[in-house]
């Protein structure tokens, strides 16, 4: 599978096949349905200074293609994490990325502080900086460049791991945000966070989401996916990770096409939380039978213009 | 928890939009599985209807398993378009499930509605094995909706409009048997106003109730925090996680009257 | 019928069911498949102050629950629609909203000049300020709250006529944008014109769009378009037209309950062109069998916050 | 256009991945097709597929019309899972057609591949039913994908590997026939790069062509403005609309070689 290996940063990665933040947990519920050992990364579930309930239910509904979600950051918060979880990840057969969310700047800093302070084999951070559902949950650094620039540079100033910035795509220009990150010092982004949604029961005349809008993900915003990760591989020169409704190898491929160094599953896990590792296997034949490697498919869309 | 693909064995109307399916599963049937517990369908072969559809476990024999289910909207009917013959994806079994604790004294009351229906059935089945006697209230709103003949006199049927059975929802008959018997045991599947007020009743008459309840679930296994249901008591701090909130999917679907609160 | 009438501004349109622009031609193309009278309005294609031959092909592709379009403006220019379409309004069985788009304030003015200049029953103006594929298409007044409220203020001050604005969902707060459209003096706004998306075909790596990114409609977009709607409900004092993925009668009492006082029928027509006079009958079965108007429904949605 | 719900009197697999569906549609029929119109089939119940699919008319017997269809992806291979009995949403005829001019001297050259293959097989049997000496090219990559078998000399299948019939693509047969038979009138349907081909062969040699082209369409009934293909020779002007594009739903699928522009 030597044609799957990529890097990021000066981090090489098995292969490009990432589980996405609060799709798969911690990564240690569900060793039962799949074998994590094949995936390239787990990004954990956001992670927060205090331990968080998260918001009331309805927390989830589905929708054509997709589902809306408005889980509010639940996570038992960084020293349970530290103190419950980080042992479990010695010798853990697949890289491991904490995601960060905070409501301050001051929050993320004091996670990313703990997380340095002690000594574990996690990777790298994805930070959160754009969930639609928690009304401190970062959207007020997500839709602002400079907010995003100040962050990203104090966090960057605290670590030598891998820092990747995850990005919202519900603002007018994802580039600009993009190009904050980078400027600030981000090794990669990440792209896209849920857009925002909501979901009436026209029966009951009740909203379907507690919290009124959730965040929709699922194979309904692919689209919206891609062209955010275009526009970012076209304006950054740090790599992009793709995310956004990926549910086979096909879309694999159209991440990397539109230019997406590495890319993260995330709603389609709850269809099948092997998934993942299907895409591994499948990418693998596709790179051996196309005599390529995944990398070499980089922004490679033909366009007419 | 298993994932695996069955055949189908049969596929039947059994009643007014009540469909019963068999599928062969022999990994998640040699788990043996206990009323109460769950499984989740992959239903829509498109991406239509991303999520699977959690279905409680009707019983099973052999290698086969059983499931009782309701046509609500597309998933469900998409499921009745399955013949003998087509496979389907299926992970369980999931969830706890009804706690039997064998005691000498008090009584079994089993109360079941809608989609609620199969697990109960299940138990009652278990029950009527371990030759124990117990009592079985099935409610519904109508006559057409009853899809069981009861097989004793301690299976109660009830109607809202009095068309089949006694008239009325299944709280007065549980009453009257909490009134009449010394000692009951409570176990509910049913739809939340139902299983509202078996609580109630259960906790003002201090009986043991275990209550099977239904969220939303996007994964059924524990993977995205979706299926919260709040707990009834539990000591309120300024940070906590899982203290006010426990998962159905996998603490539960099966909780005691009084750890759960509905509101 | 009775009970589906609706108003706005000053305007009552028999039911809230209309056809959205570039959907449904310009309302003359279709009669075979359909009784348009049966619609509460007509949205013609967007008209500039040129004819526009549009983008070049491919224009359109599917995507899951949806399709994306890059069409590019094509249509007849003021001119022409002046001459040829607008004796075939007179005595027209519905209302016909003229969509207008240009690529500068000047060419939206002269567009609407031109058309008060002619005596016309068209009813009134929906403003598309929020094209995303042409590079002039408006899609800078409509991320632009300044520009909204200048434009809309000129093109208030030139018609008597329903004047409604058609916001984008491609921003990071829409109700900025609709509330300068109010405070400049629209009537209405509708909402939400397509998402920004991309395509790619994996097996031939070309984009399936000629302008790479094109717009996101259909029903894949409806839990963006309701929160978007909801959000302008709670925010403006005008009412909202409701678009976005609406295929059927309960998507009809959906938009109505996250507080549209009318909707619109898009990629749907594609389909099914008879489905607008389909929904009609269905609302009007629904508000009678639940004894209530349609207007009864606006902004009930039962919320848990 | 008519907008008819059909009656499917059979879908039967005809050759690897090639199918034929016969629906009933009086009215449909009613209009009296032609070879070179379509219709355009809602073929997924749910949206996840939410645009119709347009398909050439392969004949009509009766009340009757036949589509013959490769499968493809998602949409084609949910029709194949239709049978006898199930109905389906058609609307049609749509589109122009290949125009038969009588004339007394040239003679007709039908050429085909893939998916173009139906509606140039009809206006072969057409043109058979008239007793019109004409020559039928059908093209594929190789035998498998042949599904007819000629019924007179002038029916020639050619394979890009040589499995059946003449090797080599459509192409130098044609440009054959052309310099054997004085005065050739060309009726061509198939892939793209066939099409420019026969284009530049027809141009080159001055024979009259009629292609019949393939585009995405959204709607196929002039509302999307999205299945435009450029015209070959038009007048550049700053501002203009539909001078420099056609729609291929309503001014084709059927062009004159002349009048379009495969770039
Ligand atoms: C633990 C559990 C056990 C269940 N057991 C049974 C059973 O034995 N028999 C049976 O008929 N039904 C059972 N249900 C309910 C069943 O899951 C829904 O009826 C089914 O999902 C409806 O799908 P649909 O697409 O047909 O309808 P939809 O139109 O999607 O929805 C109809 C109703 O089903 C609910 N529903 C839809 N998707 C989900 C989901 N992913 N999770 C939970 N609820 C959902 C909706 O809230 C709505 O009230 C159970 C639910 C749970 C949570
Ligand atoms: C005028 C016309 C006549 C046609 N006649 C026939 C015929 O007689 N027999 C036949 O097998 N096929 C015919 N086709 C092609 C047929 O429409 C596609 O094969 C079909 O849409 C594939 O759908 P799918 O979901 O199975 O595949 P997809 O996975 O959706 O796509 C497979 C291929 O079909 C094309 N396609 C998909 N949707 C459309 C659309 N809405 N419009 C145009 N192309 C589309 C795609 O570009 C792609 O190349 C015709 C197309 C046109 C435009
Ligand atoms: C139930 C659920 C929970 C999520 N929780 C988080 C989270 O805690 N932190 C985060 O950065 N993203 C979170 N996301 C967003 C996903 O990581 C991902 O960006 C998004 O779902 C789009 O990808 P998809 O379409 O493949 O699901 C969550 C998504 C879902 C569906
Ligand atoms: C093919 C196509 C062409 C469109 N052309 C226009 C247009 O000319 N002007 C405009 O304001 N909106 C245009 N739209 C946007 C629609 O009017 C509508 O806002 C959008 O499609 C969302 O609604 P839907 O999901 O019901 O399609 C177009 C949409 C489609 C699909
Ligand atoms: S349904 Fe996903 S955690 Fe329970
Ligand atoms: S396909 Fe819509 S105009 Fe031709």
């Amino acid at each position: 599978m030597t044609n799957l290996t990529i890097k990021i940063g000066q981090t090489v990665f098995k292969n490009p096949v990432f589980v996405a933040s609060g799709t798969f947990g911690y990564g240690t519920e569900i060793n039962d349905l799949t074998d994590i050992s094949a995936l390239g990364a787990i990004i954990t579930k956001s992670i927060t200074l205090h331990p968080r309930e998260g918001n009331p239910p309805p927390r989830t509904i589905e929708t054509l293609g997709g589902m809306i979600n408005s889980i509010g950051l639940a996570n038992m918060g960084v020293d349970n994490y530290i103190r419950d979880m980080l042992p479990l990840y010695h010798q853990f057969p697949t890289k491991i990325i904490v995601n960060i969310a905070g409501s301050t700047m001051e929050e993320y800093l004091q996670v990313l502080k703990k997380f340095e302070s002690v000594s574990s084999n996690i990777t790298g951070y994805e930070i959160n900086i754009s969930c639609p559902n928690v009304k401190e949950g970062g959207m007020a650094f997500g839709v602002n460049a400079d907010f995003t620039a100040r962050l990203t540079e104090q966090l960057r100033s605290l670590t030598q791991r891998l820092l990747i910035v995850k990005l919202s795509p519900n603002v007018t220009d994802i580039t600009q945000i993009g190009k904050a990150a980078q400027r600030a010092g981000a090794d990669a982004v990440s792209a896209i966070n849920t857009l925002v949604g909501m979901s009436i029961d026209s029966t009951t005349r009740k909203s379907n989401i507690y919290t009124t809008y959730g965040g929709l993900s699922g194979p309904a915003i692919k689209p919206v996916a891609l062209a955010c990760v275009h526009k970012l591989f076209l304006k950054l020169k740090i790599p992009v990770i793709g995310i956004g409704g990926i549910t086979n190898v096909s879309d694999a491929i159209e991440f990397a096409l539109a230019g997406a160094v590495a890319f993260q599953v995330g709603t389609a896990n709850f269809r099948d939380p092997d998934i993942g590792r299907k895409i591994v296997y499948e990418l693998d034949d596709y790179c051996t039978q196309n005599n390529l490697k995944y990398s070499d498919l980089k922004g490679q869309v033909i366009r007419y213009q | 928890m298993i994932n695996e693909s069955g055949r189908i064995i049969s596929n039947l109307k059994i009643a007014s939009n009540i469909w019963r399916l068999d599928i062969q599963l022999p990994q998640i049937v040699a788990k043996r599985p206990h009323p109460g517990q769950f499984v989740e369908l992959l239903i829509d072969r498109s991406f239509a209807k991303p999520l699977r559809r959690p279905m409680s476990i009707a019983g099973y024999t052999a290698d086969v398993l059983s499931i009782i289910y309701k046509t609500f909207g597309e998933a469900t009917r998409i499921l009745t378009t399955k013949i003998a013959g087509d496979f389907i994806d299926v992970i369980g079994p999931l969830g706890n499930y009804f706690e039997l604790i064998e005691d000498d004294y008090s009584t079994p009351v089993l109360i079941a509605g809608g989609v609620g229906i199969p697990p109960i059935l299940w138990l009652h089945q278990e029950l009527n094995r371990q030759k124990q006697k117990h009592f079985l209230i099935i409610g519904a709103r109508t006559k057409a909706e009853h899809f069981i003949t009861p097989d004793n006199e301690n299976t109660l049927l009830t109607t809202d409009d009095g068309s089949l059975g006694i008239k009325g929802t299944v709280i007065p008959v549980l009453k009257k048997i909490i009134s009449n018997v010394v000692g009951t045991r409570i176990f509910a599947c049913g739809p939340e106003p139902m299983l509202k007020s078996i609580q109630k009743i259960a906790l003002a008459t201090k009986q043991p109730a275990q209550l099977s309840i239904e969220s939303h679930m996007a994964c059924g296994v524990g993977l995205c925090q979706g299926c919260v249901i709040k707990r009834r008591n539990y000591q309120e701090t300024e940070h906590s996680y899982q203290v006010k909130y426990v998962l159905v999917c996998s603490d539960g679907p099966v909780f005691k009257a009084g750890e759960i609160d509905f509101d």
